[in-house]
């Protein structure tokens, strides 16, 4: 129970992504689909923030001060910046996987005049 | 100038309280409008003048800070009056005394 | 002063929780746009005070400015969608919008 | 060093989103899904900030803000749906979401395994990513050191990353683009949105034309200065992108496709990877490993410190313009449903 309270930002993750999930495999309907996949893909992008988090560090840019008089740089001033980095080309790359769902979306109500599934299947077998 | 910038930090809250009971309570969407659109690009402009007087900083910095209250102050409008355009071009029905 | 920005913060987290109720009870979609769009406006604001508080407004001001200058499009975006598409209806009444 | 993270503000951001993302899922009207769903992102974006990921709420905010929520808008657009069918099927709902729960409850089982949340010990935080802390000014001379680690010391990864972009928008293109001609014979256009229609709002059109310089300045001044604050080519790039998008929704799409025609598009989006390519290429051919700035040191000016600088710089300019021009790209093939002549 302890453990709930400290790792809280972990229950908000699993949580993120278990609505995405359910919103990708559940809604019938293929806009609402594409709005799951990036619940889904923030909840990631939640757990790599949030595990390279610090308490009481900045943001991890180096301050002029710092650079100049060539003082020793504390590690644990800065937030992790790895994590960031991987975390940044990810929400860019999403946006563009986004657009690739959509234009298949289009596509396929322009087939079917219809977003969802149940009456795309039933035109199928028609 | 400190002072000035708690005031006016909490003149903007109590502005976007307005805004947010405005938008509450309103009838139509025409009244919510005329609510958040007014509420909220004065209350965000006297919030962030109030960072301005509250916090120290460098001339560029609140130079920056400026430059976002202009942009608020051209783009917020503006949005209001898309929206409202939209609703109108859309068919929103205005309210009457007489409607339930 | 970092007192009163993070309670100034806490309480325009809250108002925005009841910006919020327009947006989800919103009988038509242009009502939840208006609540949407003042909570982007009051992003900005928030993201000024979490510069505040880390002690380094400059490094999060360029994040607002980016935030003011980009946050209205969506609502000219809804504007252009309903000048040729006059589909505004409550959600609990269908009526004849073509339904997918 | 009043140094404080803000855990009440991001505890309490954290709920808010939950709250986001389940109203944008059970609000049965697409438009307003969408719309809520950008509400998500400022959120997103507040939490990133909170977190001190400047860069990455940097991302989050042009993206959420400029052009997610325009994507779908634009298909909302051009296919006409409105409103979600009402279907039963409760069941099968209910059998995902116990098999979504049960997934979840084995994730959940391994909470106590991680470390604390914002402890500086973690495994993560003290392997490998102090190196970087440590050494990127004296390797790179450059002071945000998210920048460095994202074009230098893993360039690879954003190389592949700009070319996953890159790919996107091909098969963006090559699913979405129709033939003009053809489609008269083949199909009736299911949009019959009129042309350029005079009645549209004078003050929009001034107000865009008014903020657009700005946005591009922005942008230009954000993949510049990314050395020293929060920015870079993918940010620059989706600004710039959207500055040209808001163009194109507020005057009309042919105003866009005036100045840049279908060709020039697609060209400049492959030219950034290109550009992204050919310097570690020329590494190459000066000697070093491929993307090795330094070695560049004899053509640009500087130390080899500089040299690296220097070799980011361009770098970004590259992931900008595939950035850029993907987004308008796919825009442009999302809003017109391929056809390049008319749309939102």
């Amino acid at each position: 129970m302890e453990k709930l309270i400290t790792n809280f930002n972990y229950v908000i993750v699993v949580i993120l992504m278990m609505i995405g999930l359910w919103a990708m495999l559940a809604q019938k309907n293929l806009i609402k689909k594409c709005i799951g996949m990036p619940i889904f893909q923030t909840g990631i992008i939640l757990f790599f923030i949030s595990i390279g988090a610090k308490n009481k560090a900045k943001v991890p840019i180096l301050s002029k001060f710092v650079v100049e008089n060539s003082s020793a740089i504390i590690v644990n001033d800065y937030a992790n910046p790895l994590t960031q980095i991987l975390m940044l080309t990810a929400i860019v790359v999403g946006v563009a996987t986004l657009g690739v769902g959509l234009a298949l979306a289009q596509k396929i109500y322009q087939q079917h005049s219809s977003f969802d599934e149940d009456e795309i299947l039933e035109n199928q077998r028609k | 100038m400190g002072f000035l910038g708690y005031i006016l930090i909490s003149t903007g809250l109590v502005f976007f309280l307005g805004t947010t009971i405005g938008l509450l309570r309103f009838p139509d969407f025409y009244t919510r409008m005329h609510a958040a659109g007014k509420g909220d690009t004065l209350s965000t402009v006297m919030i962030l003048l109030g960072c301005i007087c509250l916090v120290s900083m460098s001339w560029l910095l609140a130079l920056k800070i400026l430059l976002i209250i202009n942009f608020i102050f051209i783009g917020s409008p503006t949005a209001t009056h898309a929206m409202m355009d939209a609703g109108n071009k859309a068919g929103a029905t205005p309210w009457r005394k007489d409607s339930k | 002063m970092n007192t009163f920005i993070t309670a100034a913060g806490v309480a325009l987290i809250g108002l925005m929780l009841l910006v919020l109720i327009r947006a989800i009870k919103g009988p038509t979609v242009i009502d939840r746009l208006v609540a949407i769009n003042v909570i982007g406006t009051k992003s900005i604001v928030l993201l000024l005070f979490a510069g505040i508080l880390f002690g380094q407004l400059e490094m999060f001001v360029d994040i607002a400015l980016g935030y003011g200058l980009l946050n209205y499009i969506v609502s000219i975006a809804a504007s252009r969608y309903y000048q040729h598409r006059k589909s505004l209806e409550p959600e609990h009444s269908p009526g004849g919008s073509p339904v997918s | 060093m009043s140094a404080l993270p803000i855990w009440q503000f991001d505890v309490l951001l954290l709920m808010l989103v939950l709250l986001f993302a389940v109203v944008a899922l059970s609000i049965r009207n697409l438009m307003g899904a969408a719309v809520v769903f950008g509400a998500y992102s400022f959120m997103m974006c507040l939490i990133w900030a909170g977190m001190g990921a400047v860069d990455v709420a940097f991302t989050e905010a042009a993206v959420g803000a400029g052009v997610s929520t325009v994507f779908v808008v634009s298909t909302l657009y051009n296919t006409g749906a409105t409103m979600q069918r009402r279907t039963g099927g409760l069941a099968f709902k209910l059998f995902i979401g116990v098999v979504v729960t049960v997934a979840g409850a084995f994730l959940l089982s391994a909470l106590p395994d991680f470390p604390k949340w914002g402890a500086p010990d973690s495994p993560v935080n003290a392997t490998v990513a102090p190196y970087y802390i440590l050494n990127t000014f004296e390797d790179a001379h450059v002071h945000n050191i998210v920048t460095s680690v994202l074009a230098d010391y893993r360039g690879f990864d954003t190389l592949l990353e700009t070319t996953v972009v890159f790919i996107a928008c091909i098969a963006i293109y090559s699913i979405m683009r129709v033939d003009n001609a053809k489609l008269e014979t083949d199909e009736p256009a299911i949009v019959a949105a009129p042309r350029y229609d005079p009645s549209d709002s004078l003050i929009v059109r001034q107000a865009s034309r008014f903020m657009v310089p700005f946005m591009q300045l922005f942008a230009l001044y954000v993949i510049a200065h990314g050395h020293y604050s929060p920015g870079g080519g993918f940010q620059g790039g989706v600004i710039l992108g959207a500055s040209l998008i808001l163009l194109a929704i507020s005057f009309d799409l042919k105003f866009l496709l005036r100045q840049w025609s279908e060709k020039t598009l697609m060209l400049l989006v492959a030219a950034g990877v290109f550009l992204y390519a050919a310097v570690g290429l020329a590494c190459v051919f000066m000697g070093g490993n491929y993307l090795d700035y330094g070695f560049l040191d004899s053509v640009l000016p500087g130390e080899r410190d500089m040299a690296r600088s220097h070799g980011i710089l361009l770098v970004e300019i590259g992931v900008g313009i595939t950035v850029m021009f993907s987004m308008i790209a796919i825009h442009i093939n999302l809003a017109s449903n391929g056809r390049f002549d008319r749309g939102l």
